[in-house]
């Protein structure tokens, strides 16, 4: 046996058959992320994705808020699972990065505590009648992306990619933390050097740029972001991280987490009113896309189906470098027919067609 | 659109940036006194230290904190120093306190 | 009563997060709070460690354990296998346990997180969704996100999204039956008490306030 | 059966021809028995081969193994190079040595003196050691020193910005090395300071967590490093290296003594990869394989607390040397001594047996 080194490590991930559960960041912020990522699996690549409706969220927001005692969200993870068994799935699909690192962290206790597991039996029995088994797969929707990237690589007819010089697109990829970092074993590439995003990038075609402070946290911080006052917390961590990759010149930022993915896109807005900078030479702000966000685009879904005019950051820079045709006038139109445009912010340059 | 008031606002990085060159004045301390450089922040000057139980004075945190660039709160700090000595008779490394206390006591702005 | 360092020692979370400390900084070095914050999860570290009660009231009682973010960083890099963000997490449960947390202002924040995000667990089955990140009071989320909330269901539905309604999908309205499991779990479990120890704490201050 | 029909005309087998090897056959051979040394390599020497100058007085590393190699041919000492001994197998009192399904020799004795693997320090994923080229290893800084390998910066950087870190594999159980390696702090001192020599201009500085001076002079050292060389000692474990402005490294550490977080950029950063097992013995029946080791596996333990080389449970085997755990040269020249007295008095006891 080989000392074993993290880079390199592969997780092993299932080809089919998915219990799906989802972010409350993600739905709240990107809802169009987690619909197109059900409609690749499931219309793109033929597989067998489940969803109950009676799942709820996870609770780990508030767990790291310190409002949710171990034992409550334990028996809430429990429930979900109960959901799961009940359903005949064990493999367990997880959308936001948080609760996947609560699922990590459970499944850890409760085999390290055997005790603990069954305390938490007891406990869903006797508030719900409800038991469940234990997933054989726990799963976040950035790894089965990465582990399906050759199939969806496949049907893409884009790339990453300038159209007009061919140049392969900058991307810098911010993963989040409770990936790897709380158990390294979780995902693809371990705690120091996930793969999970930058393989992805690299399959379309994207080049991967190293920056200084690339694990560093987007800030979100909980209780930081959660309370007006302290957001400059979060709004400073982003900020460290913006500093370090605007040498680096990136056409795309890549995120897996929904929380990442809101604050990378939304603090660009933030800084430029606040100090008149943005992190990009043309003053519209660094894209930022998250993992299922662009899969979608890469397969050619229609980017305001997917809900990219969610984003404060505008992404048509990036849609025109790959050469994605998309109708400017949709943009803001509703099923009721034409919609108000968005205010436009002082600094952020944005652009209504 | 008028700029919002966000109600919070950024802060820099609070992290010692050890690539920036050292203060003129601080190079002019270590090379009139260099047995500061043989500090080795063992604490035994603070324990001694009469000024260090009432005020924010500890001979070998000025020594860190000179290096750091903050000259206004070393030289401040420094002023605390009622120059009795039992600290140069305690430093296992024969740092030169008194001289150092007085070199970095002239860093701090005069007093109007 | 038990002393606060057993309490402590009562939560797993303390005994996965804290063994023997070597002091070396790694994890402040990593740290996103202590790139913002006068923090140092170090030095908590090696104050829980020496085990003094005066000194971990005070630490219950102050600011400083409300600065980490939870992004356990820090756990990824221990070379001792310690996790401070465990420690804080068990820290900051007994603050709030045993009343500590009204003594410092980041403390008394709790209340508010409790009744906004606690509360939207068990009325609507979600830590957080659209209608609760009003523009007011999330300036930072810019006018697209104004936008957004203007369109409301239209953009969502537009997006794939069931936005409040009945039946499946994102943002759905929970299913009868579901928030009433959920409660039953936070009684069983002692969620509610927990929530309880946390308006004592506000009512207490009320009493304190009171001229 | 006759335990003396069973010692071959070699009493002794050495595996490893560096210094403890050389040593205790030099020991054994002047106490008149007849002794070989097994060596993996072309060429005796082992890690010392690669060392430019050493702690703490600078002699060169080239001088001090050609006085080695100088006795140990002097003594015309058999040298099997190129030769790797992978399974030990017992044979009434003594020994076969294999390599493969090839026997080798055999010996009454065989001392195990294979030394030491330096910690991998690709393992310390964190510091990008084989992924950034600013990164090296001190073993790659001695290589630098030797003209062997270029430095990492250009010719146009007189005034380099350099980092030691200390505790490279040691004293982490993450990476499942919870010993210290003690060499590693005097190491950096001394490296640091050549780099002061040969880049006046240069700032460096030293991560270290507790500077473990051990040795005679080594303090001295220390503070030499300091007030003459003006390196600078950062009380904080390193916390990252990542890719900074130009072909800089980013790295982060916290100043533990004022309890700031801190970064810094740099053209250079040395990891002091620390000592880890070269091999994990695994005893069988009658035989002792010579494994790779795995993932945190230990030293050569050795029994009692008189007992300088004699290896657990294995009669017949010692270790003398860094097999048994980190060691300057000076303790493995002594360790080599004091072994060779074990060994002697083994087989004085087994002819004893025999005559009896």
């Amino acid at each position: 046996m080989t000392p074993l080194l993290w880079k390199d490590y592969q997780k092993e991930v299932p080809d089919n058959h998915y219990f799906f559960v989802r972010s409350c960041i993600r739905q709240t912020f990107f809802p169009g992320a987690e619909a197109a990522l059900l409609d690749i699996l499931r219309n793109s690549l033929g597989l067998d994705v489940f969803e109950d409706r009676r799942h709820t969220t996870c609770t780990g927001i508030a767990y790291h808020c310190d409002l949710v005692p171990l034992e409550t969200i334990m028996t809430v993870i429990a429930r979900q699972l109960s959901l799961m068994t009940e359903a005949g799935y064990r493999h367990l699909l997880v959308s936001c990065v948080t609760s996947f690192g609560i699922y990590l962290e459970m499944l850890d206790m409760w085999q390290h505590h055997p005790e603990m597991l069954e305390q938490t039996r007891e406990a869903l029995w006797k508030s719900t009648r409800r038991s469940f088994e234990l997933p054989v797969a726990l799963v976040h929707t950035s790894d089965l992306v990465y582990h399906l990237r050759k199939p969806i690589a496949d049907r893409s007819p884009h790339r990453l990619v300038d159209k007009s010089t061919q140049r392969a697109l900058r991307v810098v990829d911010h993963v989040g933390c409770h990936y790897a970092k709380i158990f390294p074993a979780g995902g693809f590439g371990g705690a120091e050097f996930p793969s999970v995003l930058s393989g992805l990038a690299e399959t379309f075609g994207g080049e991967m740029v190293d920056y200084p402070e690339r694990r560093h946290c987007c800030g979100f911080g909980f209780r930081h972001y959660l309370l007006q006052e302290n957001r400059g917390y979060s709004l400073s961590n982003s900020r460290i991280k913006f500093e370090s990759m605007e040498a680096f010149a990136p056409d795309l930022i890549l995120t897996n987490c929904p929380g990442c993915n809101m604050f990378l896109d939304r603090w660009q807005y933030t800084l430029a009113e606040m100090s008149g900078k943005t992190y990009d030479r043309e003053g519209k702000g660094i894209p930022v896309l998250s993992h299922e966000e662009l899969a979608a685009l890469m397969l050619g879904r229609d980017p305001w189906t997917l809900g990219l005019q969610m984003h404060q950051v505008q992404l048509e820079p990036l849609l025109d470098k790959i050469g994605i045709v998309y109708q400017a006038r949709q943009k803001y139109s509703m099923l009721a027919g034409a919609a108000s445009l968005p205010g436009e912010p002082s600094v952020l340059k944005v652009s209504f067609q | 659109m008028p700029k919002p008031d966000f109600g919070f606002a950024f802060a820099p990085n609070r992290a010692l940036d050890l690539s920036a060159p050292l203060l003129p004045e601080v190079q002019v301390v270590l090379e009139t006194e260099p047995s500061i450089r043989a500090c080795m922040a063992c604490g035994q000057c603070a324990a001694v230290c009469t000024a260090g139980a009432f005020t924010p004075l500890a001979f070998y945190r000025l020594v860190l904190q000179l290096r750091g660039g903050d000259v206004a709160a070393v030289g401040e700090r420094a002023r605390h120093c009622m120059l009795c000595g039992k600290c140069q008779m305690t430093c296992p490394r024969g740092v030169n306190i008194r001289n150092a206390v007085l070199l970095m006591a002239a860093l701090a702005p005069p007093k109007p | 009563m038990a002393s606060l360092l057993s309490q402590l020692k009562d939560d797993i979370r303390f005994s996965e997060g804290l063994s023997a400390c070597m002091n070396c900084g790694i994890c402040t070095a990593v740290c996103p709070a202590a790139a913002y914050f006068d923090y140092d999860p170090r030095r908590i570290c090696q104050l829980v460690q020496t085990g003094d009660e005066q000194d971990l009231e005070n630490l219950l009682k102050g600011e400083e354990i409300w600065m980490c973010g939870q992004c356990l960083s820090c756990k990824a890099r221990c070379p001792r296998g310690n996790v401070p963000g465990y420690l804080i997490q068990a820290l900051r449960k007994l603050s709030q346990q045993s009343g500590h947390f009204i003594h410092s202002r980041e403390g008394r924040k709790q209340i508010r997180l409790k009744r906004r995000i606690g509360h939207s667990i068990l009325e609507t089955g979600y830590c957080v969704h659209p209608q609760m990140v009003e523009p007011e009071t999330h300036p930072e989320q810019g006018p697209v996100w104004v936008w957004a909330l203007e369109q409301g269901a239209d953009l969502y539905r537009r997006c794939g999204s069931n936005y409040y309604g009945e039946g499946e999908g994102g943002l759905r309205k929970m299913a009868p039956g579901v928030l009433d499991e959920l409660e039953a779990i936070f009684e069983e479990t002692g969620g509610l008490r927990f929530w309880e120890a946390i308006e004592r704490g506000a009512e207490e201050l009320k009493l304190n306030t009171e001229p | 059966m006759n335990a003396s029909e069973y010692l071959p005309k070699d009493e002794v087998a050495i595996i490893g021809g560096g210094p403890a090897g050389m040593q205790t056959a030099l020991a054994l051979s002047e106490r008149g028995f007849s002794v070989r040394i097994y060596e993996q390599k072309e060429q005796l020497g082992g890690h010392l081969k690669g060392w430019h100058h050493l702690f703490p007085h600078g002699v060169a590393a080239s001088d001090l193994l050609g006085q080695l190699k100088e006795q140990v041919l002097a003594r015309a000492v058999p040298l099997h190079l190129g030769q790797s001994v992978d399974r030990l197998q017992k044979v009434g009192a003594g020994w076969v040595l294999w390599q493969g399904e090839r026997p080798l020799g055999r010996a009454g004795v065989v001392v195990l003196a294979n030394g030491f693997a330096l910690f991998d320090a690709r393992r310390k994923e964190e510091y990008g050691y084989g992924l950034y080229p600013s990164v090296l290893t001190a073993a790659d800084l001695e290589a630098v020193f030797r003209k062997e390998q270029p430095w990492p910066f250009g010719s146009d950087r007189m005034a380099p910005q350099v980092g030691f870190v200390h505790c490279v594999g040691s004293r982490d159980l993450k990476c499942g090395s919870p010993h210290c390696s003690k060499l590693c702090c005097v190491t950096a001192v001394k490296q640091a300071m050549a780099v002061k020599s040969l880049f006046p201009e240069a700032q460096v500085y030293c991560f270290y967590m507790d500077l473990r001076m051990h040795g005679l002079e080594y303090e001295e050292l220390y503070r030499k490093a300091q007030v003459d060389y003006g390196v600078r000692f950062i009380r904080g474990r390193l916390s990252e290296a990542a890719p900074g402005q130009g072909k800089r490294l980013h790295v982060k550490a916290e100043d533990t003594l004022q309890g700031r977080p801190l970064h810094l950029q740099l053209d250079m950063l040395v990891l002091m990869s620390g000592m880890v097992p070269a091999f994990l013995l695994e005893q069988q029946e009658r035989a002792v394989f010579l494994k790779e080791p795995v993932f945190g596996s230990g030293f050569v333990p050795v029994q009692g607390l008189l007992a300088a080389g004699s290896v657990v449970q294995q009669e017949g085997l010692f270790a003398s040397g860094a097999c048994k755990g980190p060691a300057t040269l000076p303790e493995v020249f002594a360790d080599a001594a004091a072994v060779a007295r074990e060994v002697e008095q083994y087989l004085k006891s087994l002819k004893a047996v025999a005559h009896a």
